[in-house]
């Protein structure tokens, strides 16, 4: 770990990137944010890689590969989908970045650690179990009931792209990621309406998930568009409301790499990701396996048809979400 | 009446046959038969049904299915054949062959085989 | 806000005998922005487009609501009336309130509420109409005909003829295309050589047209009026500037044993080789498949043999590229591959032939000098079996086309009449399922192969052709004798389906052109447009549109040209005016716009933005061009951040209707 | 203009205008009756149609919506019911796992020349439609119960 | 790999030697067979009637047997080879057809027509190799002019069977290359020999085997082969027998020399 940040200040001292995107500590330990570092100094002082390292990175891109001079970033495999997928969608400017792939076997947060069981923490020694530093004294957990959500069914430790790798690449993993998915699938039509009903309804539009998901990154967001006629600030009109996630959503089909972002960030814990799933488990049964950002050439299936491509009623006759 | 249940054993569509004979120009039973395999066809389509369940024709049939490959129009003549063959069978509980036949027929070295489809195609 | 004004017309009363004219036009008065509202019996008349005009003096309209019937009858109507009156044409909208409406709905109180609905409906879109402006495009005063066979060579001259440069891509080493292999044409029995030459030579000796023999198309870029075409100019391992075409080195080369094409493999040429002798341009070529020299460097003989000193072993492909406005596909077709229809025997026995085998058995150029001999031991025949629809009209399936050949009946009754004609020992057999003779003297022509030439037409199939002790056992059925025939021929003569060129589906992929499960091109309009495929500036000549006979495939290339000189002879087109926009302020440059475009309309530049703090950044954002757009829309639902909209088909406009009809 | 008492479903059939929506004049040239609640609202392709149409017309109160192409293969500009057709699916399959009634969406492809599919299709719908009732799903999507 | 194998009614009784020099040469060639438990007779014909379920259960059980057994299932004779992959197909694609026989059956888990059903040639071609095939020969019939009969039930109709090229098959002759012998084409290897009306009306199948065989010998052929008991049968007892008609695995093992150890 301590490797990663040496790695951002021989980059900085040798003048290879003149800024590098990382994570800095917030209020406490667990509390990590990403953050740009512009000199040796900065780094000594704010730059940490550690279990809490979770943000995504990749999207920070968009805005600072513009900018004048290279910037250094760290991308673990999940996040090298979302570096991918923007190169593919032209909105970074790859010869500006530096890319270090970071292998990585899970990370946390505060949270996940708390719903571990852990209270009053000050402090963790990562490893196969992760030794818990509390108030009340050292407690040991199972590092896999600690993962973040995205991290409990992560899809591969492949690295797609990247200049530089600390660590070993890795491969594509099974991942039962789509079993919550077909357990909904499963579900009757009013058991489903429920559980969203449920869950949206916590939504407080607060954007998190738009601001945080890489594939969310619009010069300018439909729902903040007059022309566009879904945008609205008042309450008078519902739309946007009741349709807010559905279209998001919607936009980022077929270009959603799955980071798990979205889940992630939501205020409300409301299961984002169970939406872009779903298109994700639709496309590979349907047109064929398909992740985005896993490769630079590949067409992506709402941009490409097959002439026998199965006409829409295929929904109504498809197994799974019968009857 | 008749046309629907023959329809719905044979699943053939008679009317996708354009009459270009090639089902009877295929046949290796042709002269053994009094209706050809392009008249089972037509003969269908018209309803001629009665005709062809009293017809011998009806068990001289080889399935060889040379008349099914060779269709342009994917009609299956022999599926038609089989069809009426059938309405025979369960209408009026006929068999062209009975057992008792059986014995005088048989040579040892006669597979079963031919026993069998015997029976299967000649009886029920 | 606009100030609109609507029209309801009674269509006599096609609309007024369901719907309460009067009742919609003071409903559609209350909505908000209308400022006049009325109803009339025939606002197509002159009278009603008159009160329109009027309408529009008056109260300064801005736009303009008719509730009528289809936009598909009269909205060009009514464009034209608003712009006689100063208003731009697209601030009209078309409620339909017949075709849509009156025509099917039969309680009055109903049909009334809905015409009020779908008149609300155009009214808020017409709120959010903007005036429009076609723009214009150059056009390149040159043609590109793909295929040299008689549709390519007649739609060249026709071209050319109107004064416009054209140039023939021809992917073969010389022009003429199949007819060059035809013996005789139906119905008049003339020489096909003797009629085609001479166009061939008219084609070279043209100053207008420009013949790359020996070449394929790489690529095609641009649209109508301004296409960028890569064309592939073959080695030849000849300068065919030097090569006089004596044939010398053709006679000479010791590879001897190369299948002759023009001769469907019946008999062989040398691997330095002309075609035929009226080839255009007449010049030799090496096949460098069988050439000792360019495969393992021995030889040199035809070199040593060149007076002219033509031969280039060197010698490379070329990349030629080119302008042009207009695009003519002529790439033909080709007899089916028969080796699938083996109850024939074809692959058993060589005396099994197609019927362009046939025509070349029967041609004085072909391999037998003309007189005709069994190829499998050069006997002269004496029972033809003709087969008809062999892979023609078949349903699905790989084995055959569910189309008519239409050409078949007709050549194999020339064929059973020439046989008789020149061998009158010989029987001729034809089994046919139709006999199809639409044509100026067909019929005539096919009764006189069976009345006067004592051809013996058999209704029916042939099931199995079985070789045997160097006869062709041929069972088949006779439908109106209702009996099982068997004869012993000679030769037996397959009518193979024809099907398009292999090459014609991925020119269509590089012309955007689309085409049918056949891989026939499609025409803009089966019956209005049938030379002219969807795409703009995409001409279609010959069997690449569907089978032909010649005249036929003449007529057509006539009609290509005649389409192409229209074109052509404009300086500038007009394009639709309903064409994709970007918001460049919105546009991520992401592509997905580019990616659905069928017609290349997208494409990205760089361009400054202010950014903050008086920074400047460069972004990618789309441009669409105009003149390519068609104006489908598929872009505007591929972008996400909905920066490209589609003028007259906006987002907004069409939000706004689904709020109209949805209260 | 209230005229029925009985509640009858809001259809909003999108039509291409070079098939569907030809094939719907056709279907009133021949005078084929169907429902007055289907409304058309005219859209250059099939692949014009924005998921987001849709919603909103759900979300204003539509009972189904119907989206008419030409027949794959035929689009008047080559591919574009291709994309359409994916779109249609993907969308139409989340909203079914959302829970809203798979009936209420459709795709039907329709040639300019088949005004009796057409008027057959939407009299079809239009039952499946009023068989389901009144459409509250999506509007309550979001609402707290 | 152990392959599940349907002998058949015929191979099991009055072709018994034709099924054991199948059996042997399976082994020396390494896919060894293994007859399926409680396998039923096929039927022989394969039932065309849409709405026939009886007669397709046979088959379906033996067909149902092989899924658990590694998912192939195996056949010497052409006839079972027919009926069992046609139903297969009924299995596949027919719902009605499917929904019916999984009713009577009541299989602990429904079958779906997921067993691969293949000829014995097919696993020689596809497996084996003819190559290999070749390199196992120890007794090559050089010299042997051979013609291959097909009959009807291996090729037709050859949408559903996909077994070869209907109309110019070639795996027969193929494989009497790969036993060192020389095929002899001829047009009327793919001609019903009308073995199904032996019994029916014997003169009939008499004049058709004949011709068969006649075509054969006029094209060059000394001995003809069959992969089908009852065409072997007919071609035998009703021709006027100047040309022999073996099984094909008769050749098989005699190539393999497994001849003498047959005894």
């Amino acid at each position: 770990m301590q490797r990663v940040k040496e790695k951002a200040i021989e980059l900085l001292r040798s003048g290879e990137v003149s800024r590098v995107l990382g994570w800095k500590t917030g209020e406490f330990f667990y509390d990590l944010t990403p953050a740009v570092f512009e000199s040796v100094e900065e780094v000594e002082k704010g730059f940490v890689f550690s279990l809490f390292s979770g943000a995504n990175l990749s999207k920070y891109l968009i805005a600072e590969s513009k900018k004048e001079g290279k910037i250094a970033v760290f991308l673990k495999p999940c996040d090298s989908f979302s570096f991918v997928q923007l190169q593919k969608e032209h909105r970074i400017k790859r010869e500006n970045i530096y890319a270090v792939g970071i292998q990585c076997d899970g990370m946390c947060d505060g949270e996940s650690l708390r719903s571990a069981g852990c209270e009053g923490m000050t402090g963790v020694e990562d490893g196969e179990s992760l030794t818990v530093h509390t108030l009340y004294g050292d407690q040991v957990i199972e590092k896999k009931e600690a993962l973040l959500g995205k991290c409990q069914t992560c899809k591969s430790k492949r690295i797609v792209d990247f200049d530089e790798l600390i660590g070993q690449q890795g491969e594509d993993v099974p991942s039962d990621r789509f079993a919550e998915v077909a357990k909904l699938e499963a579900m009757t039509p009013e058991e489903r309406f429920a559980f969203w009903r449920t869950e949206l309804s916590r939504c407080i539009r607060c954007n998190a998930c738009r601001n945080v998901c890489p594939a969310c990154s619009c010069e300018k967001c439909v729902f903040d568009n007059p022309v566009s006629g879904v945008q609205n600030k008042a309450v008078a009109d519902s739309f946007e409301e009741n349709m807010f996630h559905i279209i998001r959503a919607f936009h980022v089909t077929a270009r959603c790499t799955d980071c798990g972002e979205c889940s992630r960030v939501c205020p409300q814990n409301i299961p984002l990701h169970l939406l872009n799933r779903k298109f994700i488990k639709d496309i590979n049964e349907l047109y064929g396996d398909y992740q985005a950002g896993a490769d630079f050439d590949s067409r992506p299936p709402l941009m490409d048809f097959r002439m026998d491509d199965p006409e829409p009623s295929v929904i109504y006759t498809r197994g799974g979400a019968a009857k | 009446m008749l046309m629907d249940t023959i329809a719905a054993i044979s699943g053939v569509n008679p009317r996708k046959c354009m009459r270009c004979g090639k089902c009877s120009g295929s046949c290796p039973a042709y002269d053994e038969m009094e209706y050809h395999p392009h008249q089972f066809v037509s003969m269908v389509e018209s309803g001629r049904i009665e005709e062809l369940m009293a017809s011998k024709g009806i068990y001289t049939c080889l399935s060889c299915f040379a008349c099914i490959e060779r269709c342009p129009r994917s009609v299956e003549p022999a599926r038609l054949i089989e069809a009426v063959r059938l309405a025979v069978i369960r209408q009026q509980g006929k068999n062209h062959l009975t057992p008792e036949q059986i014995p005088q027929l048989l040579d040892e070295d006669l597979p079963q085989q031919a026993i069998t489809s015997a029976f299967r195609k000649y009886k029920r | 806000m606009q100030k609109i004004g609507v029209f309801v017309c009674w269509c006599g009363s096609n609309i007024a005998a369901t719907v309460d004219v009067e009742a919609v036009s003071q409903a559609l008065a209350q909505e908000p922005g209308v400022v006049f509202s009325t109803n009339y019996q025939y606002m197509c008349s002159q009278t009603g487009q008159d009160l329109i005009r009027d309408k529009i003096k008056e109260y300064g309209l801005t736009g303009v609501v008719v509730c009528s019937c289809s936009p598909r009858m009269h909205e060009n109507t009514f464009r034209k009336t608003c712009e006689k009156a100063g208003l731009n044409p697209y601030m009209v909208e078309i409620a339909n309130i017949r075709e849509q409406c009156s025509w099917i709905h039969k309680d009055k109180a109903e049909a009334t509420e809905k015409a009020i609905i779908l008149g609300r409906a155009a009214i808020a879109k017409v709120q959010l109409n903007a005036p429009l402006q076609a723009g214009t495009s150059p056009v390149k005063k040159r043609a590109l005909v793909i295929g040299g066979g008689i549709a390519g060579i007649q739609t060249a001259l026709d071209i050319a003829d109107a004064g416009f440069q054209v140039d023939i891509v021809e992917k073969k080493p010389t022009i003429g295309g199949k007819m060059t292999q035809i013996d005789k044409t139906f119905p008049t029995l003339d020489c096909a050589a003797c009629i085609l030459t001479p166009k061939m030579v008219d084609c070279a000796q043209n100053e207008n047209i420009h013949i790359y023999a020996y070449s394929e198309v790489e690529a095609v870029k641009g649209f109508v009026g301004n296409f960028k075409v890569t064309i592939r100019k073959k080695a030849r391992f000849v300068d065919t500037t030097k090569c006089t075409g004596c044939g010398l080195c053709t006679e000479k080369c010791p590879q001897k044993k190369v299948p002759n094409e023009f001769n469907l493999g019946l008999d062989n040429r040398r691997a330095i080789y002309i075609p035929f002798a009226q080839a255009v341009p007449k010049v030799a070529t090496i096949d460098p498949d069988y050439c000792n020299m360019l495969k393992n460097g021995k030889c040199g003989v035809c070199a040593k043999v060149c007076g002219a000193n033509a031969i280039d072993y060197k010698q490379q492909d070329e990349l030629i590229e080119e302008e042009y406005g207009a695009i003519v596909a002529a790439t033909g077709f080709n007899p089916i591959d028969l080796s699938k229809f083996n109850e024939f025997g074809y692959s058993q026995s060589p005396d099994v032939v197609s019927s362009l085998e046939f025509e070349r058995l029967m041609n004085a150029a072909g391999p037998t000098g003309g007189t005709l001999l069994r190829p499998s031991d050069g006997k002269h025949p004496h029972t033809i079996v003709f087969v008809q629809c062999v892979g023609s009209r078949c349903d699905g399936g790989e084995k055959g086309k569910p189309y008519c050949s239409k050409i078949c009946c007709m050549y194999t009754a020339k064929h059973a009449m020439l046989c008789r004609e020149k061998y009158p020992d010989t029987d001729v057999y034809v089994f046919y399922i139709d006999v199809r003779t639409p044509g100026k003297n067909f019929d005539e022509f096919y009764r006189r192969a069976v009345e006067e030439y004592g051809v013996h037409y058999i209704k029916g199939m042939v099931g199995k052709v079985v070789p045997e002790n160097g006869k062709l056992k041929v069972q088949a059925s006779d439908l109106l004798d209702n009996r099982q025939l068997h004869i012993d021929a000679d030769m037996v003569v397959l009518a193979a389906a024809i099907e398009p060129d292999k090459s014609a589906r991925p020119l269509a992929t590089m012309l955007t052109a689309s085409m049918d499960t056949n891989d026939f091109f499609t025409e803009a309009h089966p019956k209005l447009r049938p030379v002219e495929s969807p795409t703009a500036g995409i001409f279609l000549s010959g069997a690449c549109q569907g089978p032909k006979d010649i005249p036929e495939t003449v007529a057509q290339a006539g009609a290509a040209a005649s389409k192409v000189i229209g074109l052509l002879s404009k300086d500038h087109l007009l394009c639709n005016p309903c064409t994709a926009q970007p918001d460049e302020m919105m546009c991520n440059g992401c592509s997905s716009c580019e990616k659905v475009c069928p017609y290349g309309a997208i494409t990205y530049i760089d361009k400054e933005f202010r950014g903050p703090n008086r920074t400047t950044l460069l972004r990618r954002v789309a441009q669409v061009n105009p003149a390519v757009c068609q104006g489908c829309g598929a872009c505007t639902v591929a972008c996400m951040s909905g920066a490209m909209d589609l003028k007259g088909f906006s987002n907004r406009q069409i939000m706004a209707e689904v709020d109209a009809i949805c209260k | 203009m209230q005229v029925n008492k009985e509640w009858t479903p809001t259809i909003v059939a999108f039509c291409c205008n070079w098939c569907s929506y030809a094939g719907a004049d056709l279907s009133g040239t021949n005078r084929l009756q169907y429902p007055a609640n289907v409304k058309i609202i005219r859209i250059p392709c099939s692949c014009r149609l924005n998921p987001m149409f849709i919603l909103r017309a759900f979300q204003r109160g539509a009972d189904g919506v119907i989206l008419c192409g030409c027949h794959p293969g035929d689009c008047h500009y080559t591919t574009g019911n291709y994309y359409a057709r994916r779109r249609m699916t993907l969308l139409f399959s989340m909203l079914e796992y959302l829970g809203i009634e798979r009936e209420r969406t459709r795709v039907e492809w329709v040639s300019a020349a088949e005004g009796a599919k057409f008027a057959a299709t939407m009299n079809d719908f239009v039952k499946t439609v009023t068989a389901l009732g009144e459409n509250k799903r999506l509007e309550d999507l979001r609402c707290k119960e | 790999m152990t392959y599940p194998y349907f002998p058949g009614c015929t191979l099991k009784t009055k072709g018994a030697e034709l099924d054991a020099c199948g059996r042997k040469a399976a082994e020396a060639l390494g896919f060894p067979l293994e007859e399926i438990p409680d396998w039923q007779c096929c039927g022989a014909v394969y039932p065309l009637a849409k709405d026939e379920i009886a007669t397709r259960l046979s088959s379906v059980r033996a067909l149902a047997a092989s899924r658990e057994q590694g998912g192939k299932l195996v056949t010497l004779c052409s006839a079972c080879y027919h009926v069992l992959k046609r139903v297969n197909g009924d299995m596949r694609n027919d719902d009605d057809i499917r929904r019916k026989v999984n009713n009577y059956l009541e299989l602990e888990l429904p079958y779906f027509g997921e067993t691969k059903v293949l000829h014995y040639l097919e696993v020689l071609r596809d497996t084996v190799g003819w190559d290999e095939l070749k390199k196992k020969v120890t007794k090559p019939l050089t010299g042997r002019k051979i013609g291959a009969y097909y009959g009807c039930l291996l090729l037709r109709p050859s949408r559903e069977l996909g077994f070869d090229d209907p109309e110019n098959p070639s795996i027969i002759e193929d494989f009497i290359r790969a036993i060192g012998a020389e095929p002899v084409i001829y047009a009327m290897r793919n001609e019903c020999c009308g073995g199904y009306t032996t019994m029916e009306n014997n003169t009939y199948a008499a004049k058709q085997a004949q011709k068969i065989v006649d075509n054969a010998r006029n094209c060059g052929a000394e001995m003809l082969i069959t992969a089908c008991p009852l065409c072997m049968y007919n071609l035998t007892k009703n021709t006027d027998g100047s040309v022999p008609v073996k099984y094909f695995t008769e050749l098989l093992a005699e190539a393999l020399g497994l001849e003498e150890q047959n005894g």
